[in-house]
Formats: structure tokens, sequence, C-alpha cells
């Protein structure tokens, strides 16, 4: 699309999208200069759900700490559960049990599968197609299910404790998980047929704001949003964590099959093969899983001793990093909850320019962006 | 864009729709794929360990402040006074399940479990007050709190009677020990006996306001229960 | 119209006195109530029967409280939107804010009036029924431009404006899409047309499978129908997940209604189309309707009718329930860069055929071949 | 690469702009760096083949209640290794040079600190306020922060 300066002198518009906006995946607001259809500039504006995130964690205790970070990723709850005690634990050096490390990746991948059909979901509605997203839907109950036996909640799990987690999986937990996965693993194909390689859709998709390797390093995207650029970098392979050195995946990365390397099909894509991956993560944990304690012992009066420690994870919207300052105290003295999401809007006005107003939606959906993250 | 490349488009886009609509058509035609449940009258399982609404048994509970203090929004708030067997008694207890976020952080520390997570999720309600759930009714507070004074006081009489009669028992042998041990049984019941008294003079107002019977021990097993089954509450208020 | 006043006059000795042209008119009045009740309902019966194969092929039930499963709920629908407090934005240019839901229903109510639902069964059988179809159902741009204008929301606008350069671009196809029927005809009475498919041939008599390029035409007029109609892939004026609601996003109440009312009018008119076109319209298979009395004639060929056009109103629901949407640069370039040189050469290959083979189609070749 | 090579390193080419280095208790461990020259050292940690820190993982403000620092965690996606960069500030109006020419991905997280610290980035390309109002009166997680009770009227 070349817009031709030349021709008749136009006005531009300026347009506020959101922040209730069916497609901006929560409360995220972009102003919108508008040339006809053409966006000229989007700048997002964020901070309608600010809950003050880390200034709360600075007044609770480690261990209370934890129910917050079901708000931080709604739809990857267990992920962040999980990387708030990693950090915990790698400030205060405490060892976990294996079994409770491989409950913690069982729940990891799953909760990553069920974030990645939200994605795949909202961002097939958000391109006129309503039906998959229902399909996905339908898929995570099942997900939702799974935790609800596990932990007794189905969004906010507050699963993961600062030394392990905090009950052992239930009788027949591990066998339906196996079963989900049975059931799971060809709907990845019918996505495929159904939607994914749908002529419309990827011309929706293909060569729709293309971000190089360099760009997308250069402004810190992490997780599917950088592998779609091409860059094979995932935190469970390249600075392993917990268990995963132990299972065999794949790192999936955008190759440009349908348009541009980097372009919002390969970014979409790349989750689609991550759900694969995390099925086949899953797989490989309940057939290792040992026996054993899930919980390690963690004074209930629990002081951490005075250092810092930054620990980043690979949550389904990218690196959840959280820089960590105990002053030896009950309460943290400072802690700073880098995200995905967050990282990943600092680059939408740039990517944004010169496409018009539905790719700008498609630019959305193809970063999967969560505003509780963003906004924290 | 060449002849070739264009009817190729043409024949892709066909193809790819008609491999959507047939998997479309399959969900459409098949009835067995109807995952809906329908929630008023179709319920699932509620799984073991679901984390509904809190329930306190207060009768277990040994108001050791545990749950407040872990609570990280302060959702629970409690009052205790000391009684006569140095246990704490429970006179209020509050859960503010318009607030309650449901972390279970408090379930995990009771150590009595008497606070657990119940089965219900189901509550509607008008006013933000009907979401605090009172264990022990408001009102029985002031008599709970005469009780327990009264109580406290009748030990303090009763252990100072006890060791005013060892002193006097054991006057023979003179000692001082004996002596001290008498001193000190007097003290402790004057120290006791004048706070329930100021209590108790307060007290029957509020007693008399709350129609309390000072009965003393029929109290304990009347004092208001709010029932594990909120769920039934919401239900008839619908 | 006349003549059936005439014979009615004659018929009801009561009538005698009154002047001619009055009775004319009140049967044109009956008989547009009677095509409005019929689009009302058809048009409530088609909501309820989209959001059910929604609901099908979506995995879920869709509505089943409202009456026996569900079957009421377009009426729930119908009365909460009547019901619904009528908002008109403080900004709005008031009159043509309420002037627009009007054009929009008038553009596709109109439209019914030269449907033929059955052998007598037309409430006017114009003798340029097509062009009258195209003609009226244009109206509809003006009313989506002039709500998209007149909310003075910038979403809005920009669905009016989607709405205006699609509808004008996928005119053309639509109309050269529907010409091989007219073609094979030599008329532009939708009656005429429906009748040319009739005979012995029975479903091979139908003008969808007289030739090749026929075949192919009812594809591409269903393909730029959809777009004519806005449903998806080709609902940009609306766009729900793009700009929010689009041209009708500030209107509620039964002005909205309006506005859904015609959407359901829209596609029933396309169906119709495709049906009297090239699916032997009201035309029973190997059977002369005409034949039979008056009533039993039209009752079975309206069966016909409705049967034939209901499954293509499915079909296109479920078409819309499994196609995401277009972008605007690409709608536009799959009407002009696609559809119309496609409908074109089509529309040559119609013109050749007909010239060559003396205006017989394959079926009727064979047919003659067998004597 | 250890953390006391590249801090020997640095102070090579630095000097005095290169206080100290902050291992204990730290991971990964911290260089801490002069405010003026943080931009420049920034630069150099790009740019320098053998160490080229090209992702700028997080950039955090931090109120440790006597001062202010601003931490920078960088990342080479070359080499795989890691390092912090701490700059301390004073309370009174912290201000030290935007490194956002240098790693694109610093304008949001700088913009945050400005936020919720009130620490001036200079010569940023668009510093505004990020999650809270424009017309917000403080810096909330600063630790001498008073809650206001009112935002326009409305009772928070």
């Amino acid at each position: 699309m070349t817009i031709r300066t030349d021709a008749l002198p136009t006005q531009e518009m300026t347009i506020n999208m959101g922040p209730q906006h069916p497609s901006t995946h929560g409360v995220l607001r972009v102003i919108l200069t508008t040339d006809g259809e053409v966006v000229t500039r989007a700048v997002p504006d964020m901070g309608y759900l600010h809950r003050g995130l880390e200034k709360i964690g600075e007044r609770v205790t480690y261990a209370q700490y934890m129910p917050f970070t079901d708000r931080l990723d709604y739809l990857a709850a267990m992920n962040c559960n999980c990387a708030w005690a990693w950090t915990v634990e790698k400030l205060a050096k405490i060892e976990v049990p294996a079994r409770a490390e491989y409950l913690r990746v069982i729940v990891c991948e799953l909760n990553r599968i069920s974030s990645h059909l939200i994605a795949f979901g909202s961002y097939t509605a958000d391109m006129g197609a309503f039906t998959p997203f229902l399909y996905a839907i339908r898929e995570r109950e099942r997900v939702n299910d799974l935790f609800e036996m596990l932990c007794g909640n189905r969004l906010t799990y507050n699963y993961a404790r600062v030394g392990g987690v905090s009950g052992d999986a239930p009788p027949g937990f591990l066998e339906k998980t196996k079963e989900f996965l049975d059931y799971f693993e060809p709907k990845l194909d019918e996505y495929n047929n159904l939607i994914s390689y749908n002529k419309i859709f990827v011309h929706r998709l293909a060569n729709v704001a293309v971000i190089s390797a360099e760009e997308a390093v250069a402004y810190g995207l992490t997780g599917p949003n950088l592998r779609g650029s091409g860059v094979p970098f995932d935190l469970r392979k390249d600075e392993p964590y917990s268990v995963y050195p132990k299972f065999d995946f794949k790192v999936c990365v955008g190759t440009g099959e349908r348009g541009t390397l980097g372009d919002c099909f390969d970014r979409y894509m790349v989750r689609i093969n991550e759900m694969r991956e995390s099925v086949k993560i899953v797989r490989q944990a309940v057939a290792q899983i040992p026996d054993g304690p899930v919980r390690a012992k963690v004074p209930r009066l629990f002081k951490p001793p005075v250092g810092e420690a930054y620990f980043r994870s690979e949550c389904p919207r990218g690196e959840t990093g959280i820089y960590l300052i105990s002053d030896g105290t009950v309460n943290p003295l400072r802690l700073k909850i880098r995200t995905g999401s967050f990282v990943t809007m600092n680059i939408f006005e740039k990517v944004t320019r010169g496409l018009m107003i539905a790719d700008v939606v498609a630019v959305i959906g193809s970063f999967d962006i969560i505003l509780p993250e963003i906004d924290r | 864009m060449g002849l070739k490349a264009y009817l190729n488009d043409i024949v892709e886009a066909v193809v790819t729709t008609a491999k959507g609509m047939r998997i479309t058509a399959r969900y459409g035609v098949d009835p067995k794929e109807e995952v809906t449940l329908q929630y008023p009258e179709e319920r699932w399982e509620i799984p073991k360990g679901y984390r509904g609404f809190l329930h306190n048994d207060i009768k277990t509970c040994t108001a050791c402040n545990m749950c407040v203090k872990v609570c990280p929004i302060d959702c629970i708030s409690l009052e205790s006074v000391r009684g006569a067997d140095k246990k704490m008694v429970l006179c209020s207890y509050d859960i503010n399940i318009g607030r309650c976020m449901y972390c279970g952080l408090c379930v995990e520390v009771c150590p009595v479990n008497s606070l657990l997570h119940t089965s219900g999720y189901e509550m509607a309600s008008v006013a933000r007050g009907e979401l605090i759930l009172h264990f022990i009714a408001a009102e029985d507070a002031p008599g709970i709190k005469a009780r327990v004074a009264r109580q406290v006081a009748e030990a303090a009489v009763k252990a100072a009677a006890q060791a005013a009669a060892k002193a006097a028992e054991v006057p023979s042998s003179g000692t001082a020990e004996a002596a001290k041990v008498a001193e000190a049984a007097k003290a402790e019941a004057a120290k006791a006996a004048p706070k329930p008294e100021a209590q108790a003079a307060e007290a029957p107002a509020a007693a008399k306001a709350a129609e309390v019977p000072s009965s003393g021990t029929a109290e304990a097993a009347k004092a208001p229960v709010v029932e594990p089954t909120v769920a039934k509450e919401g239900e008839k208020k619908e | 119209m006349e003549t059936l006043a005439i014979s009615l006059v004659n018929a009801v000795p009561l009538l005698a006195g009154v002047p001619l042209w009055t009775v004319t008119l009140l049967l044109m009045v009956a008989v547009a109530a009677v095509i409005l009740v019929f689009a009302l309902t058809f048009e409530g019966v088609g909501s309820l029967v989209l959001r059910k194969v929604a609901g099908d092929i979506q995995a879920r039930i869709g509505p089943n409280r409202v009456g026996p499963n569900g079957m009421l709920q377009f009426l729930a629908d119908g009365v909460k939107l009547v019901l619904k407090e009528d908002i008109i934005p403080a900004n709005a240019d008031r009159l043509l804010f309420k002037l627009a839901p009007y054009f929009v229903f008038v553009g596709s109510f109109a439209a019914f009036v030269v449907v033929p639902f059955g052998v007598g069964l037309i409430a006017a059988d114009l003798n340029i029924g097509i062009y009258y179809v195209m003609a009226v159902t244009s109206l509809v741009v003006i009313g989506v431009l002039l709500a998209g204008w007149a909310s003075n929301n910038k979403w809005a606008l920009l669905g009016g404006m989607r709405a205006a350069a699609q509808i004008v671009s996928y005119e053309i196809p639509v109309g050269m899409a529907l010409i091989p029927a007219v073609l094979i005809a030599g008329s532009l009475s939708l009656q005429d047309i429906v009748r040319s498919q009739g005979g012995l041939l029975g479903i091979f008599g139908w003008n969808l499978f007289h030739n090749p390029f026929t075949f192919f035409s009812f594809f591409l007029y269903f393909t730029a129908a959809q777009a004519e109609t806005n449903q998806t892939p080709f609902d940009l004026p609306e766009a729900e997940s793009e700009l929010v609601s689009g041209y009708n996003v500030e209107y509620s109440g039964i002005r909205f209604g309006l506005f859904f009312l015609a959407e359901f009018g829209d596609m029933f008119i396309v169906a119709a189309l495709l049906t009297a076109c090239f699916l032997g319209g009201w035309n029973v298979p190997f059977f002369n309707a005409g034949t039979l009395p008056w009533i039993w004639g039209n009752l079975l060929s309206l069966g016909v009718f409705l049967t034939k056009t209901f499954t293509m109103v499915l079909v296109m629901m479920w078409v819309r329930w499994t196609l995401p949407r277009l972008r605007v640069d690409q709608l536009m370039r799959m009407s002009w860069k696609y559809l119309v040189p496609l409908t074109f050469v089509n529309l040559l290959g119609v013109s050749l055929w007909l010239l060559v083979f003396r205006g017989k189609g394959i079926p009727g070749m064979i047919a003659s071949l067998f004597g | 690469m250890e953390a006391q090579v590249l801090f020997d390193t640095l102070k090579g080419k630095f000097g005095d702009a290169v206080v100290e280095l902050q291992g204990e208790g730290c991971s990964p461990a911290f260089v801490v760096v002069a405010p003026a020259s943080v931009q420049e050292i920034a630069r150099f940690l790009r740019d320098d083949p053998a160490l080229s820190f090209d992702s700028l993982m997080c950039l955090s403000g931090v109120d440790y209640k006597e001062k202010f620092a601003v931490a920078y965690h960088l990342h080479s996606m070359k080499h795989r290794h890691a390092i912090g960069l701490k700059v301390m500030l004073p309370r009174e109006n912290p201000s030290l040079p935007t490194v956002d020419d240098v790693w694109p991905a610093a304008n949001f997280h700088e913009r945050e600190a400005f936020d919720l610290f009130g620490i001036v980035f200079e010569g940023s390309k668009d510093l505004r306020r990020i999650l809270l109002p424009e017309d917000w009166e403080g810096h909330p997680l600063r630790k001498d922060y008073k809650y206001p009770d009112f935002y326009h009227g409305i009772k928070v």
C-alpha cells in the first residue's frame, strides 16, 4: 500500500480507539491519526488498569504477594505465580523438591497452551471469524477444569508457593492431563485447516507489521513476538531454569512462510506451533515426574537475606522478569516486574505507521498483549 | 502477477474456504459437539478442594489470628477476649466476601482447620453490607464479652480463695514460700477482680438490650452461626 | 394490479359504485401489508435461525430460553428493540439521523415487490424486474452513508464510507453476474426468467446447469451479493472488531431494529434472486404448477421457492460463520481485479454460447440427442 | 563474561566514572557508574564486539530510602551473558541522561521510572507519564509518597 502524497489535499482525522473497544484486548487506548483508512500515527495510551502492583508488593510479605501475581496476567496466572516463586527462591537460595518443580512445569506449560488458545481465538475473532474463538474457549475450559481440580480455582490459581507448590496433584490429575493432551493435539491441525491457512486470513496477516530481527532485539521484544522475527531465543532453552533442561522440545521461530519474516502471520504461527511443543513438554513431564514432597520448609515469617535478584522466565507473552530487592525484612524493598506486553507496546507506534485501521487491530492481536500486564 | 498466479489465487481461496466450511459443517450437524452447560439447571461437578466461600467453624476456632495476619487484603476481622482458662474466646469473626479474592492463604495457615473453603460460589446481593459474613452476630458480642468477663472474675475469685485456703492450710509450716504464694494469689485476685466489676457494670445494660440470657453455659451453644450453605441464601434472594 | 382490481369489481357487486382507482389503491396497500408482514416474519425468524446456526456451528446451543426450544426468541428481541430508549447523540444531525434507517429499510423492503414467490404470487411483475431490484437496493447506500455521517461519530463515518465504496463497487459484478440469466430468458422480468427455466428437464432446466458459464455466474453472483449485503467475509461496514459496529454504532431501539431487519431483508432478496435466476425459482421439477387450480398451484410453487431460498440463506449463514473478514483494500481489489473481470469474461462466454448453440444449454442438447 | 572482568574493562576505559562493583548478594552483579556518563558507557557496552549487550532486559527505578537508583539489566543475544548497571542518584531532583537512543526499549521503562519515581531522563525523545494520568500529583513508588484522598473530587 503506497500513499500518494501529491493527491488532493486532505485533512487528517484523530480517532480514539478504546479504552472500550472490542479488539484492544482490554482497556488499551490508542489515539489514531488517520488519513482516511490509513493510519499515520497510533499512540498507545496505557494505565487504565494500573493497580500499583509494585507498590502493593512493598507492603505485603513475600508469601502474601503470590495472589497478586495471579492478577498480573490473568490468562497465564500459573506462569506468573511460578515466576514469583522462582525469583524469591533465587534471592533466598531455597532448594525446591523435584516433584514441585515438575508440577510447576506441567502447570506452566498447560497454562501456556490455554493462554495461546486465547491468543489464537481472540485473534481470529479480531479478524472477523468468530467461530474459532469459541472452539479455543472450549479447549481452554478443559485446561481450567484441570487447574480447578489441582488448586480449586479456574482463573486466579495461586498455586505456586515460595519453596514449592500449594498442594500435590490429586489422584487422577496426571491421567486427566494425558487425556486432555490426546484430545487437544489433533485439534491444532483442525485449527490450521479451519482458519490458519485460509486465504483471507493469510492475506490479512502476511506482510503486515514486519519487524526485523535487529529491531525486535533492540526494542526488547521477547517470547513469541521475538521468535516470530526469526530469533531463536527461548529462555527455557537458552537460560534454562527449573527442570526444563530435562525435556526435549523445539524452539519455534517464524519462517516467513506466507510473507516476510517477522510479519503478523509469523507471530501467529509461532504461537500455534508452540502449543504443540508445550504438549510435548507436558507429556514428558507427566511421564518423568518423581514422587516426593512438594514443598520445602520455609519459615512462616520468611525473611530472605539482603540482596538483589533479577529472574526472568518464559511466559506466554514474553519474558516476565522480576527485579527483587530485599532489605532483610519481611517485605520486599522494591520489586519491579518487567512484562512482555509492556515492552512490546514500545514498538507499537513504530510498526503501525502507514498501516490501515484494520491492520492496527491485526497488530494488537499479533502481539497478544494483555492489559493487566502492561498497566500492572 | 501472471495469469497462473492469478488463477492459483482463486483456486486457493476456494479450496481453503471449502476446507474451513467442511469443518464448520461437521460441528454444525453433529449434536454431540455441543459443549454448553445449561448453568442453573445443569452444574459441573465441583472438585475436592474447590475454593469457594470461606466458612469458619467458630466452635473449633482458637482465635489465633493467623488468618487475619496472612490475608493480603485484610478482608477477615476478628475480635477476641482472653477467657478464664487463658484461651482466647472469639466475640466476633467477620469475613468480607465482597473483598475476598479466594486465594486460600488463610485456610492454609489455619492450625486447627476450622477455617475452610466451602463449595458455595453463588451469592447475589443488592447491598455491600450483605457481603460481610458475620460468623458471630454483632449483637452477641457484648453478651459474650460479659460472660467471659464474669467467668474470668469467678475464676479469679476462686483462685484467690483456693490460694487463701492453701495458705491457711499450711500455716504451721510457716515458711516464707507459702506466704508468698498466698500473697501472690491474693494480689492476682485483687488485680483481676476490679476489672470484671467495671465491665459487669456496663454489661447488664448491653446484655439486656440484646436480651441474652445470662445463663452462661447455654450461650456458647446458642451463639448464632452463619450456615455454611451460603449459596442457599443467595438463591432465596433471587 | 389493475386487471386484478377489475376482476374483483366484477366479482363483488358491492364494489360496483366504487371508482376503480380506489379499489386498485386499496388492493395495493393490502398486498404491501401482506409482503411487509412476510418480510418482518422472515427477518425475525431469520435472526433466530442465524443465531441457531451460529450456535450449532460453534459447538454450543444458541438461544433456547424463550418459548419451546427458543422459538420465540425473535419476538423477545423485537419487543426489546421496540421498547428500548431511542437515543439520538447530542451533536447528531437529527433529521438525517432519523431519516437514515427508513432509507435502509425501504431500500431492502421495496425489493420484495418483484420477488416471484409463486406462479401468480408476485406483487408487481415489472418488465424491468432485475434492474428494479438493483436500483432499489442501491438506496441502502444512501441510508448507510446518511447514518454514518449523521451520527457525528468517526467510527460510524468510517463505516458509512466503507459501505458506500463497497456497495457501489460490487454493484457492477452483481449486475454482470445476473445478466446471463437475462440473456437466456430474453427478458428482464423475474417471472419470465423463472418460466424460462421450467419445462421437462426438471432441475437440469435450471440456469445453473445451462452451460459452464452460467454455473460460474452462480458462484460469482453469490460472492458479489454477499458483499453487497455486507455479510461476512465482506462485513466491513459493520466490522465489529474494527469499527465497533460501524455505521449503526450510535443507533438504539427501533431505529437500530430497522437496520437489523434490513440486513435480513437483503439476505432474503439475494437468496431469492439466486433462486429465481439460477435455481429454477418456483418451478416444481418435472411438473407444471400452472395446470393446478390457482390456489394449489400457487401454494406448491411458493413452497418450492421458499425451500430453495431458505437453503441459500442457510448457506450464506454457513459462510458467514466460517470466514474471516477482508481488509478494505483487499475488498476493493477483490471487486475490481477479480470479480469484475471474471464476470465480464463470463458474460462474454454466455453470449458466445447462446450465439453458437442457438440458445440451447447442455442438458437441452443432451435431451434432444435422445429425442 | 565474569562481572569482575567487565568491571575492570570498564574501569580501564572510563576511569572514575565507574564507581564500584556490587556483587555481594546480587544476581546479576551490578556495576555502579556515575550518572553523567551512563549514556557513554551504555553505548560502549552495546557496541564493543566483545560485550555487545544488545538487549536491555529491564530498567527500573529504585528508592533506597536515602538515595534513588536506576538499575539497568543488560543481556547479550550474541554472547548470552548478562550484567547489571546501576546509577545512584540524589533524592533531590534526580536526573540522568537517557539511554533510549542506545536501546529503543528503554523508552517505556524510562517513562515508567519518570512516572512512578520522578526521575528525569534528560534528552529523552518522549518523557511523559505512562501509567498515571497526566495531572497526577506525586510519584507513588517513592517511599515518602503520601496517598491522596481525592482525585478530581473522586474518593481514591
